[in-house]
């Protein structure tokens, strides 16, 4: 396993104000796996893979990232084998950074040597030249940013990659790029992906297999082929198939609210 | 209401030559180039990628464009009315009664420091001389016909006190109160899941067609807009590169339109690299 | 060959407003040059820089500058109406206004440079750990800043000097100490704004440490609106500086401040108005300078405004 | 619940900010270079009888118990007594404080009358002349040495032109004749029905507090502009236009009506900030105030007037703080 979480509990706020994000959330990912993990907003989804990398540490239950368990606070080694490419390409490279300190910096904190020789084999990995180096983040297209994201998350060689709605910002069109772009690099590093995503065709597109969640708990688990005969068992995630296959008055109609 | 069923087979809005220019330092920049169409009392979807100009095409017949942008056209017509030659104080009567927009995300479009109550029957105010209890029981009534629970408690209710859902619904109500004959919907689902979506998609649905309002659809979800609009419009770079009847979009002709819609994943298909849309600089005058 | 005659400098500025810069130097240096060129745009921001720059200029020359001594005594020339001689007059002592300005000069850059290297420092410090550590880190050291806002500044500036006896170092100490709450309070606004963003995770996730962090991505981001507000708040410093120069705290006689040289020619203002007013307009100019500056600066650094 | 406890941190918050406020001019007061056994003995004080007074004083006390006497001294209204006027400085406080309020009150409201719609105007032409105009008027605003420019206008406009009175609240002629129970010379020579009075004081008022309000101006409209840009940005005003509203009730009611709550907190911000513009007005214009108190006494080494008058001052700033405050959780929807 690569992945394992157990009975996975996080809460925001106190007292009486506090809501329960994610319920006792278990799930596991093997190794060289690809694994999506879909809900409406609000679901848990992005709660869940911000607890796995570390981002949140207020939570309970365990979390074990290949074979080791972990705690709230990471050790530096971690950062080597898990990394995360964030959904909003604009927000997640630092404005006055060029792309060469932003793909230098990681290097410089685990003490890789060699720079310049790595920051050119990722840039060419994520299929930007050289050219790209020095610019800034406003210099470049939505497409090319996230680009940039998923080569800062592989400089480190990691073993595992979280992707958080990597392309819902994005247009269809550069989706595809992206999309294709994750499938090549899984296959050449032998990576491990956990996607997040609202969008079932996007997990059917890259994704093995995939678990629905809602308000916090784990609906379902299934594999991307039952997804694709609509093998769904329940209620929630065949309304859930049903809502992305277009606008249908008819359909529209039967929806109802789940709890 | 009889001034309307008359003109039912008169264009509602006449766009010809539609341009929008922006001035920056290198001389002006066009968002819109040259877009023209006829809309009837009907559901056209405009679709393409961001920065295609599809916004712009929306804004500009409201001539909502924001400083300094400046609109032309050959012709900008609505019910055979003018409306660039429109003054000040006449677009003001147009906007809201005649043509209403609703815009993307409720959390920013409703005024955050005043009940929902209140902003809808101030929509119904402006364009007819009713007294407040007569605006307050038309919003309660709109309330309801957006399907709303619970009118009266909602009436009272801060904007951040409901949900996308809701706000999108009250929105909606808002724009629709004082009747108008078109509506602009910018975006009006993407910032919703995609059961509300559907939901609040049936609504528009309904309302339309009881109104025999028409329905300007602008919005990148190309699967959403083939399922929900008659008549579609794709923009690329500020044109109108194709425009056919939304149950034929598959048989669509234009390489960008077959591109993009090659490069949508589908849950029916097994996993596999999609088709990149590779941009030929010959669309751009086409 | 002809074609190429011209060339050398449309060919440095290609190279500075190329959008694939071959090298860190490069990029840094066109990012410098298209904010030049927006400032540059900016009449009245330019003219701002030009005052502040005559400041510095008269302020390193005085000595050249200044046609008399600023201490220069002549009782027979006592309040002399501006000539030929004396283009802005004389005092009470018959010295010659003009050369005590363009000395005067050194002393109001020499304030403003001290508060301007400590306090927005201090105060960068103070909110950037504030809002990157939040919880206890932040309310104690907000509660802190809270106080020291709460405080009249002027009226505290002076109990200070008032405490600490009067003179040019207690007043930019008194104004030092004064003036950085707000500071704190603009680091801590901007880093609370940035510190959910999903740059700073990504830097998180790459294991990069909470000094790291601060140092290279956050700091560099409030750094902007810093420049901006402090440049406005010179302005400020200087009218504070004479301000208490002219209550009699500041600078002692008869050292040429400018804000003391208005006290002095108080008592004369209605018969020998230019001793009072030559002075007066000589902060005026000097502080309008930092506004337009940072006014400007605003623009090209800061666009959200306030 | 939320309520009561978001009402106990206000106050906690009020009384750790004042204790601040206390400890600061208790160590000013502790490192002065006067010794406040000399002071209070005079220079020729014996061994014995200075030993007395120290203790007297609590001198001899460990510090923070100097200050626990100090904060419970303040609490009960003694703040000492002044060297300069040897009466207790809490009521040379009072008696001087309603003429700074009144010089700051005339300023703030000119502030806010004129620089709202000022910095409205400016957003609204974002751009255009009236932008740059009322901009570049608030940078001058900003540029000025608010005592000279006091000077030059008693030079031009009582020297020069004679159109308006010398320094003073009122002519030498009509000073104390009016009973002081506000303290609010304007007011109490209404209540005490002396038109003449009234119109003398008002004429007096009227050019310290232009230029106090000069400074106000300037801030205001500028905050104003700023505030108003971030509205009209927003969607929701897109929205307001679509809805057919004029321009006028767009501006004024929907981002007017978001960008009140922060405006009222640049008032209170600049009301305070005028009280403390006062102490160099006050000097120029001889303007018998709390600013005039302090530097008076300032300049005779009164440290316990000094220190008094500051303590007054900070604690109307946190008065202002605070209630700004609650307008904010009063006023705002989303902060209830």
């Amino acid at each position: 396993m690569m992945i394992d979480i157990q009975n996975l509990r996080v809460r925001f706020g106190q007292g009486a104000d506090a809501v329960t994000a994610v319920d006792g959330v278990t799930l596991s990912v093997r190794e060289g796996e690809s694994f999506g993990l879909v809900g409406e907003s609000g679901s848990g989804k992005s709660t869940v893979l911000r607890a796995v990398s570390g981002l949140n540490d207020d939570w309970t239950g365990r979390i074990a990232v290949a074979g080791t368990e972990q705690g709230p606070k990471r050790q530096k080694g971690f950062y080597k084998l898990c990394q995360m490419v964030f959904q909003d390409p604009y927000g997640s490279l630092h404005p006055r950074h060029t792309v060469d300190r932003i793909l230098a910096e990681p290097i410089a904190i685990h003490g890789l040597g060699d720079a310049d020789a790595r920051i050119d084999r990722v840039l060419r990995d994520v299929g930007l030249g050289p050219a790209f180096r020095f610019r800034y983040p406003h210099q470049l297209s939505g497409g090319q940013r996230q680009r940039v994201a998923i080569a800062r998350a592989l400089v480190l060689e990691p073993r595992v990659l979280l992707l958080d709605e990597p392309t819902s910002a994005l247009d269809v069109s550069v989706q595809a790029e992206i999309l294709n772009l994750l499938r090549r690099l899984r296959a050449e590093h032998g990576l491990t992906l956990v996607l997040v995503t609202h969008n079932l065709a996007v997990v059917a597109n890259l994704c093995d297999r995939l678990a629905v969640m809602n308000r916090g708990r784990l609906v379902e688990e299934m594999s991307v082929d039952e997804l694709r005969r609509g093998a769904a068992r329940e209620p929630y995630t065949l309304q859930l198939l049903r809502a992305s296959q277009g606008y249908d008055r008819a359909t529209a109609e039967s929806f109802r609210d789940y709890a | 209401m009889t001034d309307r069923k008359m003109a039912d087979n008169a264009p509602l809005l006449e766009v010809s030559n539609l341009r929008v220019a922006f001035p920056t330092r290198t001389g002006m920049a066009e968002a819109v180039r040259g877009v023209s169409f006829t809309l009837g009392r009907e559901k056209l979807g405009i679709v393409g990628e961001s920065g295609s100009g599809k916004s712009m095409t929306g804004r500009s017949i409201l001539r909502l464009v924001p400083q300094p942008g400046r609109v032309t056209a050959d012709r900008l017509a609505f019910n055979g009315e003018d409306l660039l030659a429109a003054s000040p104080r006449r677009m003001r009567d147009i906007r809201g009664r005649r043509i209403a927009m609703v815009m993307q995300d409720p959390k920013y479009s409703l005024n955050p420091v005043m009940t929902v109550g209140r902003q809808i029957a101030e929509a119904y105010r402006v364009h007819s001389k009713a007294g407040a209890a007569e605006a307050k029981r038309r919003a309660l009534e709109m309330l309801a016909a957006v399907r709303i629970r619970d009118p009266e408690r909602v009436y009272d209710r801060y904007p951040h006190e409901v949900s996308g859902g809701m706000g999108q619904r009250i929105m909606i109500a808002m724009m629709l109160i004082p009747d108008p004959d078109l509506l602009i919907a910018d975006e009006p689902t993407s910032a919703l899941d995609v059961t509300v979506q559907m939901q609040v998609l049936a609504i528009l649905d309904d309302l339309c067609s009881q109104r025999g309002m028409g329905m300007i659809f602008v919005s990148h979800d190309l699967n959403l807009v083939a399922s929900f609009c008659d008549r579609i419009l794709i923009m690329y770079a500020g044109r109108v590169v194709e425009s056919c009847r939304a149950s034929e979009l598959h048989a669509a002709q234009h390489p960008y339109t077959r591109g993009l819609l090659a490069s949508l994943p589908r849950i029916d298909e097994p996993p596999g690299d999609l088709p990149v849309l590779s941009r030929d600089p010959m669309w751009l005058e086409a | 060959m002809t074609a190429r005659t011209d060339t050398p400098s449309a060919g440095w500025r290609d190279w500075l407003t190329t959008d694939t810069p071959q090298s860190r130097a490069q990029a840094r240096l066109g990012r410098a040059w298209a904010g030049w060129t927006a400032f540059r745009r900016n009449r009245l921001a330019v003219a701002g820089l030009l005052i502040v720059l005559a400041l510095v200029v008269v302020a390193a020359l005085a000595p050249v500058l200044a046609p008399y001594h600023p201490y220069a005594q002549d009782l027979n020339g006592r309040l002399l109406p501006p000539s030929a001689a004396h283009w802005l007059g004389t005092d009470a002592f018959g010295r010659d206004i003009l050369s005590r300005l363009i000395h005067g000069a050194r002393l109001t850059l020499m304030i403003v440079a001290l508060v301007a290297a400590t306090a927005p420092l201090a105060g960068l410090v103070i909110g950037t750990a504030a809002g990157y550590f939040g919880g206890w880190v932040d309310t104690v050291l907000m509660r802190i800043t809270d106080i020291a806002l709460a405080f009249p500044k002027l009226i505290l500036a002076l109990a200070f000097v008032a405490a600490l006896g009067p003179g040019i170092e207690n007043a930019v100490i008194a104004i030092a100490i004064t003036s950085w709450p707000p500071y704190a309070r603009i680091a801590r606004a901007e880093t609370l704004t940035v510190r959910r963003s999903d740059f700073i995770s990504a830097a998180r996730l790459q294991g990069a440490s909470s000094l790291r962090i601060i140092l290279g991505h956050i700091m560099p981001l409030c750094i902007a609106s810093l420049i901006v507000r402090t440049t406005l708040d010179m302005a400020g410093v200087i009218l504070t500086a004479a301000g208490l120069g002219f209550l009699g705290l500041g600078a002692q006689p008869p050292l040429p401040e400018w804000g003391a040289m208005i006290a002095s020619g108080r008592q004369y203002v209605l018969e020998q108005w230019w001793v009072a007013a030559m002075p007066g307009l000589a902060i005026f100019i000097v502080s309008l300078g930092f506004n337009l500056l940072g006014d400007g600066l605003r623009d090209v650094l800061d666009p959200k405004g306030d | 619940m939320p309520t009561l406890k978001r009402g106990l941190t206000l106050l906690v918050t009020v009384a750790v900010t004042l204790l601040g406020l206390l400890l600061v001019t208790f160590l000013i007061g502790r490192v002065v270079p006067i010794d406040p056994v000399l002071s209070a003995l005079g220079d020729r004080a014996n061994a014995d009888s200075y030993a007395q007074m120290r203790t007297q004083l609590g001198l001899d006390l460990p510090l923070w118990q100097q200050f626990l006497r100090y904060v419970g001294d303040v609490l009960q209204g003694d703040l000492g007594t002044s060297v300069l006027t040897s009466r207790p400085v809490l009521e040379d406080v009072l008696r001087v404080f309603p003429a700074t309020m009144e010089l700051a009150t005339v300023a703030v409201v000119i502030g806010a009358v004129l620089g709202v719609p000022a910095g409205v105007f400016a957003a609204t032409h974002r751009g255009r002349w009236p932008d740059h105009a009322i901009r570049l008027l608030g940078l001058i605003g900003h540029s000025v040495p608010i005592f000279w420019l006091g000077l030059m206008a008693l030079l031009l406009f009582y020297a020069k032109l004679d159109w308006a009175p010398g320094p003073g609240r009122v002519d030498v002629f009509y000073e104390g004749m009016v009973d002081a129970v506000t303290g609010i010379v304007t007011v109490d020579a209404l209540l005490a029905g002396e038109t003449d009075i009234f119109w003398n004081a008002l004429q007096h008022l009227v050019l310290p507090s232009a230029i106090l309000g000069l400074y106000s101006v300037a801030y205001i409209a500028r905050m104003t502009r700023g505030f108003m840009l971030d509205q009209l940005r927003q969607e929701y005003i897109t929205t307001a236009r679509v809805k057919g509203l004029s321009e006028t009730r767009v501006v004024w009611r929907h981002a007017l009506g978001n960008i009140a709550v922060p405006l009222i907190t640049v008032i209170a911000l600049s009301y305070a900030g005028l009280l403390e513009g006062s102490v160099l007005t006050e000097t120029v214009f001889a303007w018998p105030g709390l600013g005039l108190y302090i530097t008076n006494s300032l300049l005779s080494a009164d440290m316990n007037a000094v220190l008094g008058g500051t303590l007054v001052v900070g604690a109307v700033f946190i008065a202002l703080n605070m209630l700004s405050d609650l307008l904010y959780r009063l006023l705002d929807p989303r902060a209830r």
